[in-house]
């Protein structure tokens, strides 16, 4: 293929020194830098791009920008990459995507044979019956049709994506000149600014302009680049404006991340994002060669490309009269050029893989390989829709603009009206004053309310009106379709036609036309196809544009990797001082909620026996821990706790469990009273924060006379459960100053005393394991030396660590239920067996009234323990409990495990309480379908019921 | 299928083909009564169902369905197309697996192919707890004749290849409870569907008509609304309707209209989001649920990855949507699937759910005579939505409440008998 | 992220807060109805505009507070009972 | 029990860029104390920094406005007993020694902006959040403490958490400063 580079071009971002080697569908090609993917196939001739999602017709270079709906390829392992946009890479394998075998010879096409039976929405009228071949054969045969490129899932990483956070006062969208000259003004009242453009560098349309722009372009620059208090970021995008100013930037091409989303809430957002241009609708307007007038004017400016050799240019607009001119400075010859602004028109562009010809509006039809049209303008108005704006159509100057803006969200630039470059960059600085000044104001409150910002010296800044003088709106013709019907969509190959029929049908509102057609759904998302298809939907409605509206532009503005919304992906770990000992002694680990923990240590029956038969160590830090202090914590226990509190003595703890407001068990654990005004409470591992946050709440809200210190201090104690029968025995050769023995230190009783050397440590003897135990909450800075003195000084008692799983074995021998495992959503203290523990007669308590229903009911679950006839079999958790002659469920396994202790086969379930007294037999259906008998337990404790074992 | 007017089929296409002849409209725009037989306000799945077999099922066809906007332009619009039934509660199953009885013939009965792909329904598990949770449904659905069972995690594998499911993962994927007969389908087709059967069968769609009051007449409250009371008609932008019997299916605005009535909702609107990325060629073949990762996805035969999340945290009837939602999302669909951060998310949006306490629909009579409920929806309305038409309809004509709602009546917050769906339906999808 | 209006803290990103939802008095526990009790637990009023809410600043100041919120414009206001 | 030795959640050395333009340092042995008064009572009057900013004691110690009603007093290794005694406790006081129960890291240098920008949505601009300054947010999803606490001109801040989450913060806080010439020992992953 020949070069169409052209000679050296005075506006051109190429440097012709370097040299860029990639491959096109695994032909080898030479650009430069600044060239994009697009620019530098483009000089080498390539003409087709892509093929059209449904009838596989070729495409070629509609927009040459980020827009171009015909660009989408495959670089590397990356698909959907925009070639009109991408900056050449040395080494880039770029490929075309959707074509098979190949881009020059594509079978999909076989699809526009039958083309005229594929109209919209085809698929909702075929393939209903028989159904079998809708699932078997027709859907397979659609998902192999699927656009867009391969993803590689199958050994992709996550990769090097990143994130931050900025706090500008003014945030400009958009680097051309209005947008500019705002941030400078901006900037020059005392604002910082950060401010992006999307491509790789400032000044939007100057950046193609004649001397003038360009000399304009390089003062603006110049100005930018030395005003510290402006963070300028090009080849970046605001892909999204939420409530309260919360703004979407995404980074392109940062050193440490291909992408990088920056999270900004901005104070004043100035949206300038200049104006897209408009494809025209007429038969044949996506056959290659046919081109916006922008297309043509950066090809030939920016890149030194020529774009064809025989044009005809359809001109509504300066714009098209513009690329005129450089076409034929660019040595193209213009054949016709048709001024839509005196009527004239193009009905049909014709040609195989290129233009050949084009038919005109008086019937002319003229030899060509270029049809460049200039029709006109669509607002991207995006941002200003994410902003709450509607904006509204104006028939003379068939554009929408933006109607009511937030005070935090201005508008400047094309998007607000037509100028000469004086004229906009002069809207731009009075639009980046105001910005500043509004921002200003509102960081000025923002210290004024913010304890940490010393108070402003300065007065509050004065609310300014707005007193910009709007630019004006010039005419322009409406030229939307023109006789013939053509694509409006490029990117889901949906045509005027298509719409037409749409409505017929009755799909009559944009939205529904929308849902119907799939117009604007591709990955444009609308850019250019949003207004055509407002307009051909106001003509067959035979009603006026501004009647019609538009749909909504949703986020993002532009699509966004999904790594670069993941970021570095946080997920906080926690782990307690004795987690690193864990992992060195052959812990095998196990999430649970942010913690990380020993399950076991290899065989956790035999750490469940140890323990019953000398002495182990769990580490139970992840308990939740709160240190209660003040004269009403006993009040406060009343109110949270269904027990109660008031006669707890120093030196003795307590089992309490709590209900919700609605009398369902939320959380339990044991609480000590350490001191006269001193408590230690414990919750459940998963409801730490949630006891916490519920204890402000009621200490806040509803009794802030109680005077209660509430501190959280898991992680600050390090929780070690000492074991088994020897406990004593291990414990007394480590403890100084505490008296261990039965008679000083009973059951459900606390000391705080010296461990291992190490002060301030707390023993409360209570048991979850059902042995003699003793649990060691041990300052964290030490518990390390604790452990392993523990674990030193008692190897001639059998000591050993013991994980959740041994934990789980010996509560379940024991029976205590676990809330959430054993409970649900739905138990009330009476399932959970709690008659004995609730006190009704208090004034009162968390979901007292509930609790009193809950009482007088007597169809609520029951939870029992139970032991399967078979000793041998253990019904996997879960199983549910039937009727023995029916599926009607009667119940479920909570917990299950085999016993070491007694041999046999263990649970707790919940049944229907008809069958909940002692002795009755239920049927169990295991999880391979069997059904076996289980017996009804009179305790939940499958092992010792009187407690003998943990009251030595 | 003539009572659906003008049939579709091949042969039809092959017709219009050839002749380019114009397609009949779906539906029509019809002028309004000042009266009917039951006046249906939402014109989504819901209430486009409702109607459809109120005329189907029992010959009621004096109905008008009323919406502010256009057809299906709430939450039937905005859903993930998600259907499956294996829920935890008996009421649950029961009333989803009827739901998905009828998707099954749903494109035969209402002749427009509503594309279910019945492609498989994970829902994965990353606790134990969360295993646990599984094996209890699949339990309970095992008894009440479900497809559905747990899997470990190679199995997870062989059927979505894309999971990562190797176990040092932050979140690893210890199984799956596996519904093969979950999977998605074309969420408007369902709409256009039921309005189109339902306008051919004689029911008036009133679009772009708002309701603006419930009238009522005998009740305790203000102007005779509330308990005790009885439904004469609905105040409209377009008018004042008359009609002895007035159904809410509003989901999202469920509140607002009950309040017209007197009836307060144990309800809250939350948004829900969703996502869809940039198409690519297909590689995820079946639906992908993480209740503890707050994500599920699955893939359109167009290949875009479609995502919901759970309900945002913070109520609100703005549907704006949230950044952190995508930022939330991405990160957690890395985790499951760590080789797709190349992909781009292309659209983001919400609807608005009507949350319950207990994660399950309030349907039925109310305290005030004639005025019905089917709301509550939460994040399970449109795999509901055919089987709440139905029972609705059923539950109007016969002045009985049908057996298969009998849990979900609104007598239950007042009785304190919630349903335990709760657990199960964090992420209900 | 919308910015809520700590009292103690200033303006902060609400994933610093938790959103505890309409406030919802708490009838007396010893004289309540069941039916009160049962309207208190889950009856709201869930009106698109002006909602008086409580948060709860749990990466700042731990403090519960009300606000006023529009949940169809998402404005914030202060509570004229805070 | 000074002769025990403090363990620290975190297992790392100091870490520090090349250029000097970033430090960061595990400081969790430093003595703790959580004041909970009103600010009437002695204790109040006594500390008197209010929430939001802190100022150093003759003896040092660095006393934080953390909360309203609320203090953390931090010192050198070793001071809890001290600290404690220090306060006068009359009226409704709580005084809890949380030197165990928090991870604390010093983060030093011009880039600390930077770094900090990463992972914490909190505006460190001189104006919002000038030396001296007190405040709580989330860094890489933890709620934290932070104080600014600028060393001869060397802008610095304290950085504390539950001490559970020490070891995750570590390595997060670290890897934001990579991108600032911090080589990040391969051991300290975030995930």
């Amino acid at each position: 293929m020949s070069s169409h580079r052209l000679p050296i071009r005075s506006s051109e971002l190429i440097d012709r020194s370097t040299s860029l080697s990639f491959t096109w569908n695994g032909r080898a090609y030479v650009g430069h830098e600044g060239d994009t993917i697009a620019s530098a196939l483009a000089a080498a001739g390539v003409e087709v791009f892509s093929r059209g999602m449904k009838y596989h017709r070729r495409r070629g270079i509609l927009t040459a920008n980020h827009w171009d709906p015909n660009l989408s390829v495959q670089v590397g392992d990356e698909p959907n990459v925009r070639a009109g946009s991408r900056r050449l890479v040395d080494g880039m394998q770029v490929s075309a995507q959707n074509v098979w075998p190949s881009l020059r010879w594509d079978l999909g096409t076989a699809n526009r044979l039958v083309g005229r039976f594929l109209s919209v929405g085809f698929y909702y009228k075929t393939f209903m019956r028989p159904q079998f071949l809708w699932h078997n054969l027709y859907q397979r045969i659609l998902r192999k049709f699927a656009p867009g490129g391969r993803v590689n899932w199958k050994t992709g990483t996550h990769g090097e994506y990143d994130k931050r956070y900025a706090h500008p006062d003014v945030l400009v969208a958009g680097g051309g000149p209005a947008g500019v000259a705002a941030a400078l003004s901006a900037a020059e009242a005392g604002a910082s600014v950060m401010l992006v453009e999307q491509e790789p560098e400032l000044g939007g349309h100057l950046r193609w302009g004649g001397p003038d722009d360009l000399a304009v372009l390089a003062d603006l620059r110049q100005a930018v680049y030395s005003t510290p208090a402006i963070e300028v970021l090009c080849d970046s995008i605001v892909t999204g404006r939420y409530d309260h100013n919360w703004v979407a930037v995404l980074q392109r091409s940062h050193e440490v991340a291909p992408e990088r989303l920056i999270k900004a809430r901005v104070g004043s957002l100035i949206v300038a994002p200049g104006l897209v241009e408009r494809p025209y609708v007429f038969a044949g307007n996506d056959i290659p060669g046919v081109m916006l007038a922008g297309a043509v004017r950066r090809l030939i400016n920016l890149w030194a490309v020529k774009p064809g050799s025989r044009a005809v240019v359809l001109s509504a607009n300066s714009e098209g009269d513009a690329a005129v001119l450089d076409l034929e400075s660019a040595g193209v010859e213009v054949v016709a050029v048709l001024d839509a602004r005196a009527g004239e028109d193009v009905v049909e562009a014709r040609g195989r893989g290129r233009v050949s010809s084009v038919q005109t509006g008086d019937g002319r039809i003229l030899r060509a390989d270029l049809l460049v049209t200039a029709t006109g303008w669509t607002a991207p108005t995006s941002l200003l829709n994410m902003a709450g704006d509607r904006p509204v159509y104006d028939k003379v100057a068939a554009r929408y603009f933006p109607q009511a803006l937030p005070d935090n969200v201005l508008a400047t630039g094309g998007i607000a009206g037509d100028g000469s470059t004086t004229e906009l960059t002069a809207h731009g600085r009075e639009t980046g004053l105001l910005a500043a000044q509004r921002a200003l104001r509102l960081r000025h409150d923002r210290r004024a309310q913010t304890p940490r910002s010393p108070a402003p010296e300065s007065d509050r800044p004065a609310a300014i009106a707005d007193s910009r003088i709007p630019l004006r709106r010039s005419p322009h013709p409406e030229c939307y379709r023109s006789t013939t019907h053509g694509l409006v969509d490029y990117s889901e190959d949906v045509s005027s036609k298509d719409l037409i029929q749409a409505a017929g049908e009755g799909f009559d509102s944009i939205e529904l036309m929308k849902r119907y057609t799939t117009v604007t759904m591709g990955p444009g998302q609308g850019k250019l196809e949003t207004v055509n298809a407002a307009a051909v939907l106001a003509e067959a409605m035979a009603v006026e544009m501004a009647d019609i509206g538009t749909t909504v532009w949703r986020p993002p503005f532009s699509p966004v990797s999904l790594g670069a919304l993941a970021g570095r992906i946080f997920e906080p770990v926690r782990r307690s001082a004795l987690q690193d000992w864990h992992e060195a002694n052959g812990a095998t680990n196990l999430l649970a909620g942010q913690w990380v923990r020993p399950d076991h240590y290899g065989d956790p029956m035999a750490e469940a026996s140890n323990v019953r038969e000398n002495v182990g160590l769990i580490d139970v830090t992840p308990l939740g821990k709160l240190d209660l202090r003040g004269p009403d914590v006993a009040n406060l226990l009343d109110l949270v706790y269904v027990n109660r509190w008031q006669k707890l003595e120093v030196g003795r703890v307590r089992y309490g469990a709590m209900v919700a407001e609605d009398g369902v068990v939320s959380d339990d654990g044991v609480t000590g009273r350490l001191a006269e005004d001193h408590y230690l409470m414990t919750t459940t591992s998963s409801g730490a924060g949630a006891v916490w946050e519920m204890l402000e709440d009621w200490l806040q809200t509803y009794r802030p006379d109680w005077e209660v210190h509430v501190t959280p201090v898991t992680g600050g104690l390090t929780s070690i459960n000492v074991a088994g029968p020897r406990s004593r025995e291990l414990l007394e050769r480590l403890v100084d100053n505490v008296d261990l023995s039965a008679d000083a230190f009973p059951y459900f009783s606390v000391r705080t005393g010296i461990v291992a050397g190490v002060a301030d440590c707390i023993i409360w003897r209570i048991g979850f394991t059902g042995e003699l135990s003793y649990e060691v909450h041990v300052p964290s800075g030490h518990a390390l030396h604790v452990w392993e003195s523990l674990l030193s000084n008692g190897s001639d008692l059998g000591v050993a660590p013991f994980g959740i799983e041994a934990q789980r074995i010996l509560r379940l021998e024991k029976g205590h239920y676990i809330v959430g495992q054993d409970t649900d959503g739905l138990s009330k203290a009476p399932t959970a067996g709690l008659d004995g523990l609730v006190r009704l007669d208090k004034a009162d308590t968390i979901g007292l009234p509930e609790l009193r229903a809950a009482f007088e009911r007597t169809d609520l679950p029951v939870l029992v323990g139970l032991q399967p006839d078979d000793p041998t079999i253990v019904p996997d958790e879960a199983c549910q409990i039937v009727e023995a002659g029916s599926n009607q469920i009667l119940g479920r396994v909570t917990s299950s495990r085999m016993s070491p202790t007694l041999e046999r086969s263990i649970c707790l379930a919940q049944v229907d309480p008809s069958l909940a007294a002692a002795g009755t037999s239920v049927t169990v259906q295991l999880v391979d379908g069997r059904r076996i008998t289980a017996t009804v337990q009179e305790h939940h404790a499958h092992v010792d019921p009187e407690g003998a074992r943990q009251r030595v | 299928m003539s009572r659906h007017g003008y049939t579709y089929s091949a042969g039809k296409l092959l017709r219009h083909g050839l002749t380019r002849g114009a397609w009949p409209r779906m539906w029509n725009r019809p002028e309004r009564r000042d009266s009917y037989d039951v006046i249906i306000i939402g014109g989504g799945l819901h209430g486009l169902a409702t109607a459809y077999y109120l005329a189907q099922n029992h010959g009621i066809t004096n109905v008008a369905v009323v919406d502010k906007g256009y057809l299906g332009g709430g939450g039937s619009g905005r859903n993930t197309g998600i259907v499956r039934s294996n829920y935890l509660t008996p009421e649950g199953v029961a009333f989803y697996d009827r739901s998905l009885h009828l998707y099954n013939t749903m494109a035969a009965d209402l002749n427009l192919n509503v594309m279910l792909s019945r492609r498989g329904h994970l829902t994965l598990a990353h606790t134990d707890s969360a295993l646990r949770t599984m094996n209890w449904r699949a339990e309970v659905n095992k008894l009440l004749d479900i497809d559905s069972a747990v899997i470990g995690p190679a199995e997870v594998k062989r059927l979505t290849p894309s999971l990562d499911v190797s176990p040092n993962t932050r979140y690893p994927i210890l199984g799956a409870l596996y519904h093969p007969p979950g999977g998605i389908v074309r969420h408007d087709a369902v709409v256009w569907g039921y309005a189109r059967a339902a306008d051919h069968l004689g029911v008036h769609l009133l679009q772009e008509t708002e309701v603006l009051d419930i009238t009522c007449d005998g009740g305790d409250g203000p102007d005779g609304k509330g308990p005790g009371g009885k439904v004469t008609g609905v105040r409209t932008s377009r008018g004042d309707i008359s009609s002895p019997v007035v159904v809410n299916c509003t989901a999202g605005w469920a509140s607002l209209i009950s309040n017209m009535a007197g009836v307060p909702l144990a309800i809250t609107t939350h948004p829900l989001q969703a996502a869809v990325t940039e198409p690519c060629k297909v590689f995820l073949p079946t639906v992908v649920v993480s209740g503890s990762l707050h994500v599920y996805v699955s893939q359109t035969d167009r290949g875009e990855l479609v995502f919901g999340a759970s309900v945002d945290p913070v109520g609100t009837y703005r549907v704006n949507g949230t950044l952190e939602f995508t930022e939330e999302l991405a990160g957690h669909v890395l985790e499951l699937m760590p080789g797709i951060s190349k992909m781009r998310l292309m659209r983001q949006w919400s609807g608005l759910c009507d949350m319950t306490p207990d994660y399950s629909p309030i349907m039925g009579h109310t305290p005030v005579e004639g005025y019905l409920v089917d709301v509550g929806w939460g994040t399970y309305g449109f795999k509901a939505g055919p089987v709440a038409g139905e029972t609705m309809a059923e539950t109007i004509a016969t002045g009985r409440t049908a057996e298969l709602i009998a849990a979900f009546t609104i007598d239950r917050f007042t009785d304190g008998d919630l349903v335990g769906e709760k657990g199960a339906a964090a992420v209900g999808h | 992220m919308i910015v809520v209006p700590c009292p103690n803290c200033g303006p902060r990103n609400s994933s610093d807060l938790r959103n505890a939802g309409e406030v919802a008095p708490r009838p007396d526990p010893e004289t309540a109805s069941l039916t009160e009790w049962r309207s208190y637990l889950y009856l709201r009023e869930n009106p698109a505009g002006w909602v008086t809410e409580t948060w709860y600043c749990r990466s700042g100041c731990r403090r519960y507070f009300t606000i006023e919120r529009n949940t169809a414009t998402n404005e914030i206001r202060e509570s004229e009972n805070s | 029990m000074s002769e025990l030795e403090f363990v620290s959640p975190v297992a790392s050395g100091p870490l520090s860029a090349a250029g000097g333009g970033i430090s960061l340092e595990d400081v969790s042995d430093r003595t703790k104390v959580l004041v909970r008064a009103g600010r009437d009572t002695a204790a109040g009057t006594h500390l008197k920094v209010t929430y939001g900013r802190s100022r150093r004691r003759r003896d040092g110690a660095l006393i934080c406005g953390s909360r309203p009603d609320e203090w953390t007093l931090l010192a050198d290794p070793g001071q809890g007993t001290e600290l404690l005694a220090s306060l006068p406790d009359e009226g409704f006081v709580s005084v809890v020694d949380i030197t165990h129960g928090r991870a604390m890291f010093r983060l030093s240098g011009l880039d600390t902006v930077g770094v900090l920008a990463k992972v914490c949505n909190i505006d460190l601009t001189d104006d919002m959040t000038p030396d001296g300054a007190v405040f709580s947010g989330s860094v890489a999803k933890v709620t934290c403490d932070l104080v600014r606490n600028d060393l001869a001109d060397r802008r610095s801040y304290l950085v504390s958490c539950e001490r559970s989450f020490g070891a995750y913060l570590f390595a997060a806080i670290a890897d934001a400063c990579s991108e600032f010439g911090i080589d990040v020992p391969a051991d300290l992953t975030i995930h």
